[in-house]
């Protein structure tokens, strides 16, 4: 057994090989007689009429064309939902867009190139990524590292919290509307559950540094506790001029009021408030003093590394997205947007409409175009103190959001906006 | 936003009263360092409470490596490579008054073209420390920007002096007698175009850091520092200026052609991190005038008196010192009469910042740590040597 | 949504856990926590009071107050116009106590 | 150094200015090592050297503690503490370095600490103190500061002491 | 309001670096222009000649084994010792030439300060970056080589900013 010292890429190789080989077997062994077993006891799935079998899967692989009036039936299931487009895979794909673009921009910022040379020697395509494929190596890195879990830590919390994080995150991307019907969970207060999801990040925050059985993670849990309850009041009184001007807790039914009007135009100083606030609530550079690296090393995640810091890492960004979606939901008009995208068709069958495909085209700029000026600012701003920001956050911010509720209700009684009493 | 701490700052309460350990009074011993991103090879034990620092206590040595004890193994041209390792981001200062020294021991006398390229070549090289500090003081409070421009301006200044010397960063360009080589034919046009250039840059560095309101809550009213406590705990250079003390070797006791020059002593009165900050800014602009001045000034001639290869010093002492990047440099040169030092004492302004530090951190919020600890210009490897 | 998270981001660590290199040895200095490569003094966990207790206590009270305002601000439309004033008292009140408990925060330094 | 030669002839007038101040005050206990442009260096005995340090610091103005050096000289038995001090205040006295020294006997260097006068010492004493093993006697922290903590030789700085590889 | 002005001024002098050009060089694809073939010494005049110091280049037939340069470095970086040489030269009865640990030296030059023949300088190549200490040694006949270095990129600065153009 050669030992880590002895590291070899041919070693490594070796190990890779060794483990497919040993999920190839057990897929084969045992997973794939539990599916037979199964697909023999469990009906197949019913969509648009037509029974989902195995033999339609194979037809289809010859037969494309079979397969398409399936499609957006296909789309708009629950799990499809829940898996692909407005949820897991599309947030992800966002956040990792989000840390390339991170990356590009704060190098262009900087006088720097950024990631430019992984993969450009191996793969002829690699060059017009322009180093995007640094993600993958990353992500490569992470999983190949060991999880160090320091002695004494308390292994069950330290273990979920990374999960628990993704599962906070994952909860607020489902509450967000990307395009007219396209939300995973589309419930009457989805304001008020977003507040609650939000509150869950401190309390793992807390619960992993204390988890940790370190000194600076500690420090940094309790600041990052009191920085994220802190804002927590500044963004939900900032939100409240625009509940009182769409008369709908439901975020769905706020982007459908503002098919004329943007509501950053009534009430620019909750966007800002909310900006803020959401820039602490995420940790970004101004505010990341739970993580101040040169004060308390990386604040409460010191003590994680290999994936569970990625995981982390990664909820983060998904977190980024959401906040930015939401921002641009509140404030933005979510996907309203002059329709001129054509629709996508399969086989001469409608899968997405003109407008999904415009409104969705709408969310995604507007997103990225708030998270890109995240990023800007986190190019030109150093950290501020915990005392200063907490400051800032009880005394100016929450004075800001009062102005804002205000300036809401004049703007109602005025009969500016709303259909006035 | 500014700073709107109405409230004052805590005196460090004492620790008499608690257990030996502190842990059951909510006491939290840090040890900031060697293996911290905001540390470098040295130790700062901190004793917080909350966010208050009861206690800071420097704790260097982790690269110490007696460069005083080898330079008695040495003669004295041999003493030159090594000598400039504690300091390489301002190697030309470093060896300044060891030079200047050794000239004065073996009575050497010096060109004065070879003075100008001296005084050049050292207010490049003032730059290039400042601008690496300062990038450090960008990362330290978290503006990664401020920490690439400097990094990248940088590079304008190193070109010079690689053009000069043919090194990057560890010079060995001054020797007793003088400088090692002539400047190249090109060297003049080049600076020139070069420092204007970096003048120009030095106001962005004032719109995107200095002027940041979240920098300005950082710095401002954080880790004052009294003229009388700057004074007696023998603060210097950057330092000691911010704490409003007219001190400058360069204007008291002008060494080599610093008499010839027209410059300015900065000084702030505020004695604030801010303060500490903002005046190695404002001595860029003053050093890049010194050198645009020299080169305009620069007589023609010899730049190296000839020397034997082991030139021997007569018994005595020599105390010389000289305005470093980081402040007043010194070198305490005993000679027997043989081809080696006796004795030579470093007196670098980084060790002369600790008790500063201490006395400065003690009190202070954990949050200030670093915008205080590297306003101090503390360079670890210098003060160990 | 909540199920799905587990599924992605188990398998991960799962994964992770596998494909890293394991420890061979036990080796005591490398599950140290973390302490500037010293060897740890003390509790990681201790009773540590930051200065800003203050503000902890203040969310309690007024975190509550804000998510009222919801069910007000909500429904706006369906009350009377004559509703608003006391709500409008309601938030002085609010606001008045909100300063007086910043005032109160920044006068004491440790709790 | 020849730049110092021309102007310095009438600066010694200041200098000796120094001198005598010193001298009236202090009489035979300072001797005057040496008088040369800008450096004044004295020889005081252990007793008088926190005197003296008060004297110049409260009276001269040299406020500004520079550096503390050792140096051994094994051959009369002795090893030399000198104190460097500049002047930050006094306009008249701000190109000057002060010197002054102590010599120690070899086998027992004991001193007064000058903390008390000189807060910047600290540090400059601890060094001296481990690199030459000279006791500061009421000195709030004299402790190991540079050397690794299981450094059990004798003081590096002294002369008996060579660099591995390097006995001559 | 101050505070204000200040951030969108910080913003606005970020934001504008979008638009400057990067200054980073590419290194192994753009290499840097450098003054001269390397440092030279003058032993007549007493002064050296500007240029990089890189490796050494060592002249056979001008080496006397002197081993003056090896005296200098002994108390620098040790890295010259002198080895015994195959050929024989006139001027070098004793065949011993130089041989560099560039695992040690530290490119100060001053070996070349000492050589008093003319015979040892130093070249522009830097790139020394090798598998194993062993090939750091560099013998009598490695150093005798020329280096080709081919750097063309150096600084230019306009007003885009400053970058590195050929």
């Amino acid at each position: 057994m050669a030992t880590v010292s002895e590291f070899t890429f041919s070693n490594f190789v070796k190990s890779v090989l060794w483990l497919l080989f040993w999920i190839l077997m057990i897929v084969s062994l045992i997973v794939l007689p539990i599916i037979f077993i199964v697909l023999f006891y469990v009906p197949p799935p019913v969509i648009n009429g037509v029974e989902i079998n195995p033999y339609l899967l194979l037809t289809m692989l010859i037969n494309p064309q079979v397969g398409a009036p399936l499609i957006r039936p296909t789309i708009e299931s629950l799990f499809f939902r829940i898996t692909v487009f407005p949820g897991f895979t599309f947030a992800a794909l966002f956040a990792t867009v989000l840390i390339f673009a991170e990356r590009k921009t704060l190098a262009k910022m900087q006088l720097r190139v950024g990631p430019y040379h992984a993969g450009r020697e191996a793969f002829w395509w690699a060059n017009s990524l322009g180093g995007f494929l640094q993600l993958i190596a990353d992500l490569l890195k992470l999983l190949g590292k060991e999880i160090i879990v320091p002695s004494g830590a308390d292994k069950p919390i330290f273990w979920a919290a990374p999960a628990v994080l993704i599962i906070a995150a994952a909860g607020l991307i489902a509450l967000i509307p990307v395009a007219p019907g396209w939300v995973i969970a589309d419930i009457d207060v989805s304001l008020l559950a977003v507040f609650a999801l939000l509150g869950f990040f401190p309390l793992t925050v807390l619960l992993a540094s204390y988890a940790s059985n370190s000194k600076y993670p500690f420090i940094g849990g309790l600041r990052a506790l009191y920085q994220l309850i802190s804002y927590e009041i500044p963004l939900i009184l900032a939100i409240l001029p625009i509940v009182i001007l769409a008369s709908t807790l439901s975020l769905t039914g706020i982007v459908e009021a503002q098919y004329a009007y943007w509501f950053i135009l009534f009430v620019p100083i909750g966007a800002f408030v909310f900006f803020v606030t959401a820039l602490a609530e995420l940790e970004r550079i101004p505010f990341d003093l739970p993580e101040a690296e040169s004060e308390i090393v990386a604040g409460w995640l010191t003590e994680y590394s290999g994936m569970a810091y990625g995981l982390i890492q990664l909820a983060n960004y998904i977190k980024m997205y959401a906040l930015s979606a939401l921002f641009t939901t509140l404030f933005l008009g979510g996907w309203i947007g002059p329709e001129f995208l054509p629709s996508i068709e399969v086989f001469n069958v409608q899968v997405l409409s003109s407008s999904e495909v415009s409104s969705i085209f709408w969310f995604t700029i507007k997103t990225f175009g708030v998270a890109l000026f995240m990023i800007i600012i986190r190019g030109t701003n150093p950290r501020v103190k915990i005392d200063v920001l907490l400051r800032a956050g009880w005394s100016k911010l929450i004075a800001l959001a009062f102005i804002n509720v205000f300036i809401a209700v004049a703007l109602l009684y005025v009969g500016v906006v709303g259909i006035g009493p | 936003m500014g700073v709107e701490m109405g409230r004052e700052r805590i005196p460090g309460f004492e620790l008499e009263g608690r257990d030996e350990d502190g842990m059951d009074r909510g006491i939290l011993t840090l040890s900031v360092g060697p293996q911290h991103p905001g540390s470098g090879h040295f130790r700062l034990i901190v004793k917080v409470d909350g966010d208050m620092i009861v206690e800071a206590l420097p704790d260097p040595g982790y690269v110490h490596r007696g460069e005083e004890k080898m330079c008695e193994y040495r003669n004295y041209i041999q003493n030159i490579p090594h000598l400039e390792r504690p300091m390489i981001a301002d190697s030309c200062g470093i060896l300044y008054p060891y030079v200047l020294a050794v000239e004065e021991i073996c009575n050497i006398a010096v060109p004065e073209r070879a003075k100008y390229i001296r005084v050049i070549m050292a207010e490049i090289n003032r730059c290039i420390f400042e601008l690496y500090w300062l990038g450090i003081y960008g990362i330290f409070l978290g503006h990664s920007t401020m920490f690439m421009w400097p990094m990248a301006d940088r590079e304008l200044l190193i070109d010079l002096a690689e053009m000069a010397s043919g090194a990057r960063v560890t010079h060995a360009y001054f020797v007793p007698g003088g400088v090692r080589n002539d400047l190249p034919d090109a060297f003049p046009e080049k600076a020139k175009r070069h420092l204007l250039y970096f003048k120009n840059r030095l106001k962005e560095y004032k719109d995107i850091f200095y002027d940041n309101p979240l920098f300005q809550a950082r710095t401002v009213g954080v880790g004052i520092l009294s003229k009388e406590d700057a004074i007696n705990l023998g603060a210097t250079g950057p330092v000691l200026r911010a704490s409003g003390v007219e001190h400058d070797i360069r204007k008291v006791e002008p060494y080599d052609v610093y008499d010839e020059l027209d410059f300015e002593v900065i000084t702030m009165k505020e004695g604030d991190s801010f303060a500490r900050a903002y005046v190695p800014w404002l001595e860029m602009y003053e050093s890049v005038e010194i050198a645009l001045q020299a080169l305009e000034k620069m007589p023609s001639g010899p730049v190296r008196t000839k020397l034997g290869p082991n030139p021997k010093g007569a018994v005595g002492e020599a105390f010389k010192r000289v305005e470093a990047a980081r402040g007043e440099l010194a070198y305490y040169l005993v000679s027997d009469g043989n081809p080696k030092p006796y004795r030579v004492k470093l007196s670098v302004p980084s060790f002369r910042e600790i008790p500063v530090m201490a006395h400065l951190l003690k009190g202070a919020k954990l949050a200030d740590m670093p915008s205080i600890y590297w306003s101090m210009n503390y360079w670890p490897v210098e003060a160990d040597r | 949504m909540l199920l799905f998270g587990v599924v992605a981001s188990v398998p991960a660590l799962i994964v992770a856990k596998m494909i890293a290199p394991r420890r061979r040895f036990f080796n005591p200095v490398k599950f140290m926590p973390m302490e500037c490569g010293q060897v740890p003094t003390g509790e990681g966990r201790t009773r540590f009071m930051m200065q800003y207790y203050s503000y902890v206590l203040m969310f309690v009270v007024f975190d509550v107050m804000t998510i009222f305002l919801y069910a007000w601000g909500a429904s706006l439309f369906a009350l009377p116009r004559a509703v608003t004033l006391p709500i409008i008292i309601f938030l002085a009140i609010l606001g008045a106590a909100l300063g007086y408990a910043m005032y109160l925060s920044a006068r004491r330094d440790i709790w | 150094m020849s730049q110092q030669g021309q102007a310095d002839t009438d600066q010694l007038i200041v200098e000796k200015e120094v001198v005598d101040k010193v001298t009236a005050r202090f009489g035979e206990k300072v001797k005057v090592a040496y008088v040369k442009p800008r450096r004044i260096r004295f020889n005081v005995s252990k007793d008088h050297i926190i005197d003296l340090a008060r004297f110049v610091r409260d009276e001269l103005g040299f406020d500004h503690p520079i550096s503390v050096a050792g140096v051994d000289y094994p051959k009369n038995k002795m090893i030399d503490v000198v104190y460097h001090v500049g002047s930050c205040t006094n306009e008249r006295y701000r190109s000057f370095v002060l010197a002054f020294a102590v010599q120690l006997d070899r086998d027992d260097p004991v001193m007064p600490t000058l903390t008390p006068v000189y807060r910047g010492v600290e540090y400059h004493e601890r060094e001296t103190f481990e690199m030459l093993g000279v006791i500061f006697e009421g000195h709030p922290r004299l402790e190991r500061l540079l050397l690794p903590e299981d450094w059990a030789d004798i003081p590096p700085l002294r002369k008996d002491f060579h660099i591995k590889g390097r006995e001559e | 309001m101050g505070s204000v002005s200040g951030m969108l001024r910080t913003l606005a002098s970020g934001s504008k670096h979008l638009a400057i050009k990067r200054f980073t060089l590419r290194y192994p694809e753009q290499k840097l222009k450098f003054v001269g073939d390397g440092y030279q010494f003058d032993p007549k005049e007493g002064v050296g000649i500007a240029g990089y110091r890189g490796r050494h280049i060592l002249y056979h037939d001008k080496c006397t084994g002197c081993q003056l340069c090896s005296i200098a470095c002994e108390g620098i970086a040790e890295a010259i010792s002198m080895v015994k040489v195959d050929k024989q030269y006139k001027q070098n009865k004793k065949g011993i030439m130089p041989q560099i640990d560039y695992g040690k030296c530290v490119f100060c030059g001053l070996c070349v300060d000492a050589c008093p023949f003319y015979a040892l300088f130093m070249t522009d190549d830097y790139e020394l970056a090798a598998y194993t200490k062993e090939h750091l040694i560099y013998t009598p006949d490695q150093l005798a080589v020329k280096p080709k270095y081919q750097g063309t990129y150096e600084i230019k600065i306009d007003e885009l900013g400053a970058y590195h153009d050929e």
